[in-house]
């Protein structure tokens, strides 16, 4: 394999029950890259997604980040190699304050073994965790309970729980979905711009189009758990069967 | 671990509460009245242990194993050793129940639901099944537990009662100082989101499992302290399925509210039994059964949300 | 041989007596999903009404049939009696809430129930022997065993048949089966649900009450003596998956053959023995043996 | 708002404290009267044929005791002329419930004296809580040669004798009737059925010891049944002992466990292939009647209950009269043995009382009873054993027949062993005696 790639795949497949969601699925991925990828429901991009970050283990054909095989690794080994994900249905501590739940995904992040033993408000951490609140722009709402918050604002902190690990690769599960038109551009503004700072590979599941022309250096367009079109988004959009099987037009 | 922890709210409460207690236990109240304050805190911390678990949504139907466990511990080594130090008998209770939590933890850390519920339950019975046949263990009679020494010297009641009360500030420290710790918030967050934590990258397994025995090392500290107080172990009232009942319904009857509330909720426990016992022997369970009821319809967050809500009112009067 | 089809005929009458109690039970989880403690209420009311009725009619002699009719009747009472008052009452508001709490309100109703038994019967054991002693013995393979204990087989059989012929070929058995698989659907498909969880909860406390009024006759009945029922009955539902009817069956015959050969052989096993094969199914196959089928919900 | 909470729970917990010490007062009892814990199974397979009865026993003897109207010797008024207020307490519940509740009766009620006591699991858990609070308990029924033989005790005494003598008596019973001439060697095999707890087990186990010794050649079966007390279900611990080879079972069930398994293995022949030995089920021939089986070998622990229903000894005569009159049914074993407890405190207390010259503290009242020999219904019972707190009495052992003119029970071919035959000397562990071939023991 290439060391020139962060992530690659190798004839992935997937079935359930002899059902195939995934199959003959080869990326490779470029570090600093930002990758769209795209597709109708149920074309397989969350099980691809599912996949790399260990949450489903592929029947068959490897996965490999930096040159290691990691197919079928753990979620949890993942994050520690440096692979982290968003949710499409945001997965949050729905009993906790927002600034509990940075708090809690910081701290794993930063600290080891005993350290965890140690209590969890820490000055250190509590005002670097209220920086990245408000580069989210919801500081305002960090003593609220997650239950009570909107669609939009789980979105936000789902994301920021998985960006404060610092990831090499980052997998965004449908980032703006359930967001409303007005603050889509602003948040993908946000996460982009923080995520191109530190050179963070992302790969980012989404439907609205002009997201993904404004923001993607490349797309990767799903149908029937196959890989229809890899190709830059001016291209890739333009494309037939992309047109036909993702546009649906 | 321990910085700062003195300066916690409830811990603090909690110290003074149980130094007033020590002291009114040891000089003002009569001896019968020490007693249930002794079962109760003794009691409490198996409640706590309980409680520690509730937290990330686990509720075991057998945590009688460990309560039971710890208290044949002590006694089995004051068969066979002459054990009788107060200090050696909690530590080996601790420890024995400890380890056992540990090799069965790497199973049950798996199991969610009523089916850990269930499966707490089945070891509890295996152990009630052991202890209730095998006459060298004493079957169905249990054995006795003779007076606690320490370094030699019989401990008097009194001194058992002080024992006690500062085990349950230990206690309730290392339990607070746990709770606070991100390790144990991320317990918490276990039961709301497991995906979330395991993506987080902790293993959700090893946190529950951490968590499981510190809650059997509990339960094994109450069955020994318990066993040391009563001066007799049986599987009937150590071990069976309902003892384990008695401590879930304990946890609901105090709530999960603050780290006290176990304690308190045990020893109005042992209070109500006392006294349902002598006041109306035919109905005593009658009266635990309809508390539990009332306590699960009226109350649900337990005896501690009560006193949120006395100290909601007190504060409208004041306004 | 004349061991082993004594073991076996010991292991299956404790089995068809278990598959009775705990069919009740299994029942009742797979329809409400509720792990009800306060089985063991209906087995013990079972077992009083019937003791009661079964002495009296010795007493006075009257004819054994009215001792089979009382049984019967004393299930239906007890079931329908306590079995409408817990679920509309207690049990109907707590639908939705934590499954724990729903297993400690039905433990507080046992307790309550236990102490309701002491006052009204008193704390006398109760030994309504006369169908029993009817009966006599019959001598198979060298050894005496009591007639009314077999015909519990017979009971069971006729249980688990007309079970099957009820959730397989009846309306109200497809029924139910649907509000088994998925609540949510059963519902909008416009089941009325409340109703169905009435009826099931009383039939399956009427079982459990046709366990105790049934094996009244062979045992002595006293106040707490179904404490143990509780937890036995659990560990054939367990091992044979919570819901499921066959597993119900092949969890008593189980749980009756290894208690019949640990007495038989090592008896200081007996208990051990039950509670360790509960265990390991656990671990092995955590949803029971024949888990019933879940929906999948994305 | 946390810490307002935190302060409420402390005054609401402070105000608790002062509420239930305010309601703590101190019953300060004169000396004409005297606070007694009678504890005996009142709920429970138990309650109904051993507890109640039991209690009634205690209750008739201390109405009788404090009114003056009991027959000699105990025709004084009073317990060293205080009068007796016995609290009745419930024996279920298990060992663990019974030390907190003993607790409370010392420490809360300020009991003078705890009588009672049925089961040896409960017995071998009172007693040494009984030495550590230094209360005077007299243990009424229970058996377990444990008691003493573990320990000596200070404060606890027993009129019963232990399980030793009623193993002994019904393994010597057996052997003397029935395997002496009466049966081929292939014949003599034994085997029993037991409750696994203290009594159980301690029965069983001397029950083996005297066999060996009586008639060496006799054989024990390898797999005696010990089911759980309380289990009330016997068909496949029935069918296994039917399987059995071994012609005689011993017993020692009691409570409703025996009624359950009369009934039971009647339905099943067992009494007509086998022979029972039953040491303490009498309570069973009278609830059953007419039904109870014809020829089980039945011990009543003494010379109480069945045994000696018809013996003209003027204070028995009293107490089945006054007993049958009052509850409508006949003293079984445990009423006397409760009665008799009470019977040897009075006289301890009286006794304590002349020679103190004015009411006695507790320690003389130990001192009085320590050896102390008192006259039971129909024998007369010395504290000798177990440094002076355990009785001992004859057993005798008889073989149930249902006397259809009368239309009662009764037993036949009674053999009553004396003390001396079945019992160690003095400062002798039972288990060495009996292994050592049993020396110095005097039987007739």
């Amino acid at each position: 394999m290439n060391n020139h790639f962060i992530l690659q795949t190798k004839d992935l497949q997937k079935s359930f029950s002899g059902i195939i969601a995934a199959q003959n699925i080869n990326i490779s991925v470029k570090e600093g890259e930002i990758i769209g990828i795209i597709g109708a429901n149920g074309a397989g991009k969350t099980v691809f997604v599912n996949m790399i970050t260990g949450y489903l283990k592929p029947t068959s054909g490897k996965i490999h980040f930096l040159g290691n095989d990691i197919t079928g690794i753990k979620p949890r080994e993942a994050t520690h190699i440096g692979v982290c994900r968003s949710f499409q249905v945001s997965q949050v501590f729905m009993t906790m304050t927002v600034k509990q739940n940075l708090m809690i995904a910081m701290s794993l992040s930063k600290k080891k073994g005993g350290q965890l033993l140690l209590p969890l408000e820490d000055e250190k951490l509590s005002k670097e965790c209220d920086k990245i609140l408000d580069l989210y722009k919801i500081k305002k709402q960090s003593d609220l309970i997650v239950s009570t918050l909107s669609q939009g604002m789980r979105k936000l902190l789902d994301i920021a729980m998985a960006v404060v690990g610092n990831p090499k690769v980052l997998l965004l599960d449908e980032p703006t979905s359930g967001v409303s038109v007005e603050e889509k551009f602003g948040i993908m503004d946000i996460v982009i711009s923080a995520l191109k700072k530190s050179g963070t590979t992302v790969l980012f599941v989404e439907h609205d189009m002009e997201i993904v022309e404004r923001y993607v250096d490349r797309v990767i367009a799903f149908y029937q758990g196959q890989v229809i079109c890899d190709d830059t988004p001016k291209k890739a959009l333009k494309n037939k069967k992309v047109i036909q099987y993702v546009l649906g037009s | 671990m321990f910085k700062g922890i003195l300066k916690d709210q409830s811990v603090q409460t909690s110290i003074g509460v149980i130094f007033i207690l020590l002291i009114f236990g040891s000089f003002i109240l009569p001896e019968w009245m020490s007693n249930n304050f002794m079962y109760g805190m003794s009691r409490g911390l198996a409640v706590l242990g309980l409680m520690i678990l509730w937290r990330t949504n686990l509720v075991s139907f057998g945590h009688a194993l460990y309560y039971g466990f710890g208290a044949y511990a002590v006694a089995l080594c004051q068969k066979f050793f002459g054990v009788t130090d107060i200090f050696l008998r909690l530590l080996i209770a601790v420890a024995a129940a400890g380890l056992l939590g540990f090799a069965l933890g790497f199973i049950l850390r798996k199991y969610r639901e009523i089916f850990f519920a269930m499966l707490s339950l089945a070891f509890s019975m295996v152990l009630y099944g052991l202890l209730a046949k095998a006459e060298f263990l004493g079957s169905t009679d249990g054995m006795s537990i003779s007076p606690s020494t320490f370094f030699g010297t019989e401990l008097g009641r009194i001194a058992l009662f002080n024992f006690i009360g500062l085990v349950v500030i230990l206690a309730i420290i290392f339990a607070q100082a746990y709770l606070r710790s991100s390790l144990g918030h991320l317990t918490t967050a276990i039961q709301d989101n497991e995906i979330r934590v395991e993506y987080l990258g902790y293993s959700v397994e090893k946190a529950i499992h951490i968590k499981y025995v510190i809650s059997a090392c509990l339960a094994g500290g109450a069955g020994g302290l318990m066993a040391a107080s009563l001066g007799q172990v049986d599987p009937d009232s150590m071990v069976l399925w309902s003892v384990s009942g008695e401590l879930v319904f304990v946890t609901i009857m105090s709530g999960l509210g603050n780290i006290l509330a176990p304690f308190i909720g045990a020893v109005i426990f042992e209070f109500i039994r006392t006294y349902a016992f002598e006041w109306a022997p035919q109905a005593w369970q009658m009266i635990i059964g309809g508390t539990l009821l009332a306590i699960i319809f009226f109350s649900p967050g337990g005896l501690w949300s009560l006193f949120q809500k006395l100290n909601f009112l007190r504060k409208k009067n004041n306004e | 041989m004349q061991f082993l089809t004594t073991v076996l005929l010991d292991g299956l009458v404790y089995a068809s007596y278990l598959f009775i109690v705990s069919l009740g039970l299994t029942i009742t989880f797979g329809v409400m999903k509720i792990l009800n403690v306060a089985h063991g209420s209906f087995y013990a009311w079972g077992a009083y009404l019937a003791s009661i009725a079964i002495i009296y009619l010795g007493e006075n002699e009257y004819n054994s049939m009215f001792y089979y009719f009382s049984i019967f009747m004393a299930a239906i009472v007890a079931g329908l009696f306590f079995g409408f008052i817990i679920e509309r009452f207690i049990l109907r508001k707590m639908y939705g809430e934590d499954i724990h709490l729903i297993v400690l309100a039905t433990f507080g109703i046992f307790w309550i129930l236990e102490d309701l038994i002491l006052i009204v019967f008193g704390a006398d054991p109760l030994m309504p022997y006369y169908p029993a002693m009817e009966l006599g013995g019959l001598e198979i393979a060298g050894v005496y065993q009591g007639v009314y204990s077999l015909t519990l087989s017979g009971l069971a059989v006729v249980v688990a048949f007309i079970c099957w012929y009820f959730l397989k070929k009846t309306k109200w058995g497809k029924l139910l089966q649907s509000v088994i698989f998925d609540r949510e659907v059963s519902v909008s498909m416009g089941i009325n649900v409340t109703n169905v969880y009435l009826i099931t909860f009383i039939i399956g406390g009427m079982l459990g009450a046709l366990g105790g009024a049934y094996v009244a006759p062979t045992i002595s009945i006293s106040p707490g003596f179904a404490i143990d029922v509780v937890v036995m009955s659990f560990a054939v539902v367990v091992i044979g998956g919570m819901g499921s009817v066959p597993g119900a069956l092949i969890g008593s015959l189980m749980v009756g053959m290894i208690r019949a050969f640990a007495v038989h052989q090592a008896p200081v096993l007996e208990l051990f023995i039950i509670y360790a094969v509960m265990a390991i199914v656990l671990i092995i196959k955590p949803q029971g043996l024949f888990a019933p089928p879940k929906p999948r919900k994305i | 708002m946390k810490f307002g909470t935190m302060k409420t729970v402390s005054s609401v917990f402070l105000t608790f404290l002062f509420v239930i010490g305010t309601l703590f007062t101190t019953s300060v009892y004169a000396k004409d009267r005297i606070k007694v814990g009678v504890v005996s199974f009142l709920t429970g397979p138990a309650g109904g044929p051993f507890g109640i009865p039991a209690k009634q026993g205690a209750e008739l003897v201390i109405d009788a005791i404090n009114a003056g109207t009991m027959p000699a010797p105990y025709n004084k008024k009073g317990f060293a002329g205080a009068t007796l207020d016995a609290i009745y307490s419930d024996e279920s519940g298990g060992g663990t419930k019974q030390v907190a509740l003993f607790r409370d009766f010392v420490q809360k009620q300020n009991v003078d004296a705890m009588i009672g006591y049925i089961s040896s699991g409960n017995c071998m858990a009172i007693g040494p809580v009984a030495d550590e609070l230094k209360m005077l308990t007299v243990f009424s029924t229970c058996g377990t040669p444990r008691l003493y033989e573990e320990k000596l005790r200070s404060h606890v005494f027993r009129t019963q004798a232990n399980a030793v003598g009623d193993s002994l008596a019904a393994a010597k019973y057996i052997a003397d009737e029935y395997f002496k001439g009466k049966m081929t060697t292939a014949g003599k095999m034994y085997t029993g059925i037991n409750q696994n707890y203290a009594w159980g087990q301690d029965s069983y186990k001397f029950f083996e010891l005297g066999m060996k010794v009586y008639m060496p050649s006799a054989v024990g079966s390898s797999k005696p049944q010990f089911p759980k007390l309380f289990a009330g279900q016997y068909g496949t611990e029935i069918s296994a002992l039917s399987l059995d080879k071994a012609k005689v079972v011993h017993s020692s069930f009691w409570n409703g466990d025996w009624e359950a398994f009369v009934l039971q293995a009647m339905v099943r022949g067992f009494f007509k292939q086998k022979i029972v030995v039953s040491s303490v089920g009498g309570s069973a021939v009278d609830t059953l009647g007419k039904k109870f089986p014809d020829g089980v070998i039945m011990g009543t622990r003494g010379l109480v209950g069945l045994n000696v229903r018809d013996n003209k000894d003027p204070l028995n005569t009293w107490f089945v009269s006054e007993y049958k009159k009052r509850y409508k049914a006949w003293p079984l074993g445990p009423s006397y043995q409760y009665a008799r407890s009470v019977m040897a405190y009075k006289l301890a207390m009286d006794k304590a009382a002349a020679s103190a010259g004015k009411f006695p503290t507790q320690d003389q009242a130990i001192s009085a009873m320590k050896g102390m020999k008192f006259k039971s219904f129909v024998d007369t019972i010395e504290f000798t054993r177990g440094g002076g707190h355990q009785a001992v009495h004859a057993i005798s052992y008889g073989i149930t027949k249902y006397n259809k003119a009368k239309g009662e029970p009764e037993v036949e071919n009674l053999k009553t062993y004396a003390a001396s035959c079945i019992y160690p000397p003095a400062g002798v562990k039972s288990e060495d005696w009996i292994n050592n071939g049993m020396p110095g023991r005097k039987c007739e």
